[in-house]
């Protein structure tokens, strides 16, 4: 038993380390550490300084432009991606469609799609979601019929993250009205700019602007853009979903997060003394970075561990579940931290005072994007009960 | 012991009610922010004529002389309604403040036009530096040709840009710690010392930060009595705590009746949500923490009215630890019981995490009052 | 809006803590200081000195040998009670078999039973729960045969308290195996003396007796120990268990536990400075004396509003689901001061060394026994959701 | 990175759960306490015949020279059994002490007996006074006759009653709170100056108080070198950290399946309760909580073995923290969802929670390691 990364990783992660210090623009770094969502732009031009390192795409194979890593390493990269802190790999893009095109698209979709979505030239969002489908994804009403060579494409979809900094979006929608549920779903590609789209923001409650309605009336897409088989999109969810599960648990956010808090916590005073020098504080901050560290190792063991043993999806579900409570209580604390001084809602642009206090309202979000709380501990009551 | 409305406290807020569900419904609301203002000055009108802004005014004054009692559940209903009335900012704090602080003159001279609504006046007190400490006072006040000039910086001065004048505590001796040495001052928002920054809290509501730089004031009662001025910053928090208790409670109310509504009427997987007994059970624990908060918050108003009781400092403390910690549950929950539409801005439910956070931090956080109860052992 | 008792009120509870103080034997009190539970003999000697100043059936009217107080007043008895501490009232007795009787009994079971309830000349226990039935009480299968004037008993009763220490159990039995689950059950008085009864004792994880299998075999009961209509016992068992509720809260015995955690945390040391020097320690006190102080109020405002707004049950679910969590939280912080040195099992008898340790262990059962607490969660989201 | 057992430590974990299934099911661990008897003979025989008792022993002096690591299922195994064997106190406390602190001659002397299973020792460390402080030492030993004589009193030393001798730690100079100025003896059990008082611990294994009086005591090593004693002792500690993290871990999982079986098997209202949604949510809960103490008693052993790394001190403390948190909760659910049979000492769970209660509370408990944490922020 042993906990150390080999002397290969430890190499890999000094490789990423330098070459994140050194090529990581500063001023990403500092809105990043202040708390800041990523601006579109620093997503586009930190992907593409990881491209031309071939690091864009860590888990795809190489032959599509992929770093093709291991599951250690990948892990790595994403530590190491929180720590600076940089900003992720554009999620919707690189963890989800691609694995999906690899393994349901034609060859002319990979050829067409791989490089530009490595390369962030087209910027995909995800339209899975609708109003009242909620957890219930399988319940979605947004129709495609089939006219000639198009589908037409009528309905809504909702939570629909970046669609507005959006290209394309990758989106579900039911082509046999008579199936049941699963059945008669499908996966297509959709050309943001087709007429008959309208996007309509929703701002959530940290006040930021992460979300979408998208509604589609009378949208043609090539039948070219279906991936897979009509009907059958519902593998491609399904497959997606399960597909990338390195960051679930979020241990190198939790970890970045905690540093900040110490850092915040040092810089700030109560009545003349350091706030750091408050042993509840600290206690605070002591148990939540233990449990975080158990959340690593769970994460480690989680990966590394056969696959049977780990009852996927099941133990996916754990990380998930400690991930998001740890999260929460870490921007919570950061919001203590904050304190009076955080109460100002400040413009976008002041990068010394990031949104501690809202982006503590966001993190309520963990428990329900990505699957509800309750949703995974019914995944897991089920692996474990019966 | 007696824990119901007198006839006249419910009449009064039941007019309230019906005032703030035709004004301050939640898309009235949601277009009050989006237009830019501080307030609904229709509905600051409406208080005035209910009599509220008169509420907590001695009789003397035109006033009603009520007490932190009748004010709960005048605050219960603004949490209710998420509003931005500049009541605690004028007619809680400020009018406390100079209640307790300002000689008959003063009183005299500001409290009638506080009573008819006519005069917004607001507190600042607190400073960056102090955080939670409630008697943290850096900014000096020194006398210059017969009168006294004041500088220093005050934050989060609630409602600061309607103010004609702020209430401001400064020091005259002593260091910043000290709880002697301060007396209140007002100052006119208009005079060339004062700059006033403005900004809006991230619940929506208004607030300042008031930087003065040799602004003029005057002393609300003999300067050299810092024991008043003890008392009366002393009062004026422990009005503060009451009403923000309340407000809290009331807002933990409001989110969850939206959220026992919501499980009532959602449905997927094509039954109702409310039908899960996971979430039958989180409701129930919402229930539970919920009428800690009103248990709470009448703690906390019978503390305030009644400062020389054996255990209002106790029970004060106890209150805003207890009220912010249960609340923020049923706010949490009320959101989770949501899923993704409480997570967004045109839904009412995360507006009231919003504001029992911001009021979580104003007069000491849930932390910082555990903190002086630990302190308090003997 | 008041918090304050009323001058009579006042005046009856100084004369409470007076009565106590001048008549409470002070082995007693110290035993049950240390956390000891009362011995049999604690409870009888203290119910007889109560009965004797009239006050040993607080909630029963005068001509029953109660005291007829209000509830306020019944909740003042209660918190002096505790406060002291004293032995509680025997519950079977006094809380729930009179009140049946009153409501249920002929003249003669009333004139027999209850004068001998109050002065505990007769020490009743509960027979309700069976193995199998738990939470779900009317599936009881202890079955009584009639046969002339009497009932013959077989069956089995579990849990079971303070059995061994009495002379009589009230127990429902199944008089109609055809009628469906409530139905069909009758409520019966029964001497433990009677032939066929054996009593087997239950240890719990505390490592104290207080709970009992009791099983019947051809146990013959006259007919004139039933109470009240044949088949009808669900009534009598539902009446009782929603009859007396001034102590589901028991905010008395938070607030004794708590003064006594401060005591002990101010007797100890840890490296040579007390223990109740550590910020820690003192915030977590103070954090479950607020809480208790928050459930006080809810108590008073349940006692004291009308029963409309109270949604009879549900509040007394509330009251008990969070006196619930305190009694857990404050035996655990009691069991963390104790420290090392709870660690050793001592005998019973040794006063100066309560089961501070074991008590802990027990309080576990809080939230199982009189209503799990997802049976209360049920009740409550029953009234509130629907 | 690893986290499989090898073969030898499969093969040898896979013996010893078959030798405790047979000789240690909870009712023959029922009837072995209401024996009187503080362990059982056969058992202890058959886990030095499985080389267990070997196990931490180095190579050269008969054993197998594992470590922590080696020790982790083992310990496990423990836990879920309800051990009363003395294999904490002698095998690793004892064993460790000798090995990190005694001379060789010392070493050679005891150590091949401990490996054989001949001779049981008991460590015996703590102090009723230091409480959590793992260096608190107040026992005195002075330098007479030309040997060494100790007083003071030793609490809670684990199977202290079946010692041949015990391992103390004793302070030659400074006052009871320095971190030097300690040394460590052997001291026969049969000594005229040791008084030895056998008690129960809640968990039902056996523990003693030894009191000192001018008890004959020989040094382990160079008195005067109080560095190496120092690091013997906090090696020790790191040792028994690591075990009964392990044996918590272990302890939380049988406690867990049991749990589960309850679920599966348990009808009420006639259904399966594991068919309840509030059941199954709160078994989720536990299997997260149960995940953590494994992860952690893992990262404690890691930290035990290599006391040199750079985070082991911190591991050990977050692995004390949170093992115990997170075992202790999976014990209160396990008994909730067990209802009263799981509340009754016939019963195995509610043993469990005793059992983690007890191994909170040795090497400090879970509080303490967080304000040592809390104190080590740079």
């Amino acid at each position: 038993m042993d906990l150390d990364l080999t002397p290969e990783q430890r190499a890999f992660r000094d490789e990423v380390r330098t070459f994140i210090r050194e090529n990581l623009p500063a001023e990403i770094r500092e809105r990043l550490r202040a708390g800041h969502p990523p601006r579109k732009q620093d997503t586009v031009t930190w992907q593409r300084i990881l491209n031309k390192r071939g690091w864009a795409a860590p888990h795809w194979p190489k032959r599509y432009g992929g770093a093709d890593l291991g599951p250690m390493e990948r892990l790595i990269l994403l530590d190491e991606t929180y720590r600076a802190p940089a900003p992720l790999p554009q999620v919707f893009n690189v963890g989800m469609l691609g694995p999906v095109l690899m393994k349901f698209g034609t060859p002319a979709q990979c050829d067409h799609f791989l490089p530009r979505l490595a390369n962030l030239d087209i910027w995909f969002c995800q339209g899975f979601s609708e109003p009242g489908s909620g957890s219930d994804l399988a319940s979605l009403r947004t129709a495609a019929r089939r006219e000639g060579d198009h589908y037409v494409v009528n309905g809504q979809k909702i939570w629909t993250t970046t669609a507005h900094l959006a290209d394309w979006v990758f989106a579900l929608v039911r082509t046999d009205p008579e199936a049941r549920k699963q059945e008669g779903i499908s996966f297509l590609l959709i050309d943001l700019r087709t007429p008959g789209i309208t996007i309509r923001p929703i701002h959530s409650i940290d006040g930021e602007h992460h979300l979408n309605e998208v509604f589609f009336d009378e949208v043609r897409v090539p039948v070219a853009n279906l991936v897979g088989q009509e009907n059958k999109g519902w593998d491609c969810a399904k497959y997606l979903l399960s597909n990338e599960r390195t960051g679930i648990a979020n241990v190198g956010l939790c970890r970045e997060r905690l540093d900040y808090a110490r850092e915040l916590a040092g810089r700030y005073t109560q009545a003349g003394k350091p706030l750091l020098d408050d042993p509840k504080l600290r206690a605070d901050i002591a148990m939540l970075e233990a449990e975080t560290r158990a959340l690593e190792i769970t994460n480690w063991r989680f990966l590394l561990t056969d696959s049977e043993q780990r009852r996927l999806p099941a133990f996916a579900s754990v990380l998930k579940l400690k991930g998001t409570e740890l999260q929460q209580e870490i921007n919570a604390l950061l919001a203590r931290i904050a304190g009076p001084g955080g109460l100002e809602r400040r413009p976008a642009d002041e990068v010394a005072h990031g949104p501690v206090t809202p982006r503590y309202f966001y993190s309520r979000a963990a428990s329900i994007y990505g699957g509800t709380t309750e949703v995974q501990k019914d995944i897991l009551a089920k692996a474990i009960v019966g | 012991m007696n824990f119901e409305l007198n006839e006249e406290q419910s009449a009064l807020t039941e007019s309230l009610s019906r005032l703030l569900t035709d004004r301050y419904g939640f898309e009235k609301r949601r277009a009050l922010t989006a237009s830019g203002a501080a307030h609904d000055e229709k509905t600051w009108a409406g208080l005035a004529e209910l009599g509220l802004t008169a509420l907590p005014v001695p009789e003397a004054l035109g006033g009603f002389g009520g007490g932190a009692r009748d004010l709960l559940p005048v605050m219960q209903a603004f949490g209710r309604s998420l509003s931005m009335e500049p009541f605690l900012s004028s007619a809680v704090l400020a009018g406390t403040a100079l209640r307790l602080g300002a000689d008959e003159a003063m009183q005299t001279q500001l409290l009638p036009d506080m009573a008819s609504g006519e005069l917004v006046s607001a507190w600042a007190h607190d400073e960056p530096a102090g955080r939670h400490a409630p008697l943290w006072v850096e900014t000096r006040a020194e006398r210059k040709d017969g009168g006294w000039k004041l500088d220093g910086i005050k934050s989060n001065v609630l409602a600061g840009g309607l103010a004609r004048h702020f209430v401001v505590s400064a020091r005259i001796a002593g260091a910043p710690a000290d709880a002697n040495g301060c007396a209140l001052f007002l100052v006119d928002a208009k005079d060339a010392g004062v700059a006033l920054r403005e900004f809006r809290l991230v619940d929506d509501t208004m607030a300042s930060e008031l930087v003065l730089m040799q602004a003029a004031a005057q002393p609300l009662a003999n300067p050299e009595d810092s024991t008043r001025t003890r008392l009366a910053i002393e009062g004026t928090v422990a009005a503060g705590i009451a009403a923000v208790c309340a407000d809290m409670s009331g807002a933990a109310q409001a989110a969850f009746e939206l959220a026992m509504d919501y499980l009532r009427t959602r449905k997927q997987f094509g039954r109702l949500i409310g039908e899960n007994q996971a979430l039958r059970h989180r409701a129930s624990e919402m229930l539970v923490s919920l009428e800690m908060t009103r248990s709470m918050a009448m703690a906390a108003a019978v503390a305030a009215d009644d400062a020389g009781a054996a255990d209002s400092a106790l029970d004060l403390h106890r209150a805003k630890l207890s009220v912010a910690r249960n609340a923020r549950n049923v706010a949490h929950s009320a959101i989770q019981l949501h899923g993704g539409i409480g997570m967004t801005e045109e839904y009412a439910v995360g507006h009231y995490l919003r504001r029992i956070h911001v009021l979580d931090q104003l007069f000491g956080d849930a932390d910082s009052h555990a903190a002086r109860l630990a302190a308090a052992f003997h």
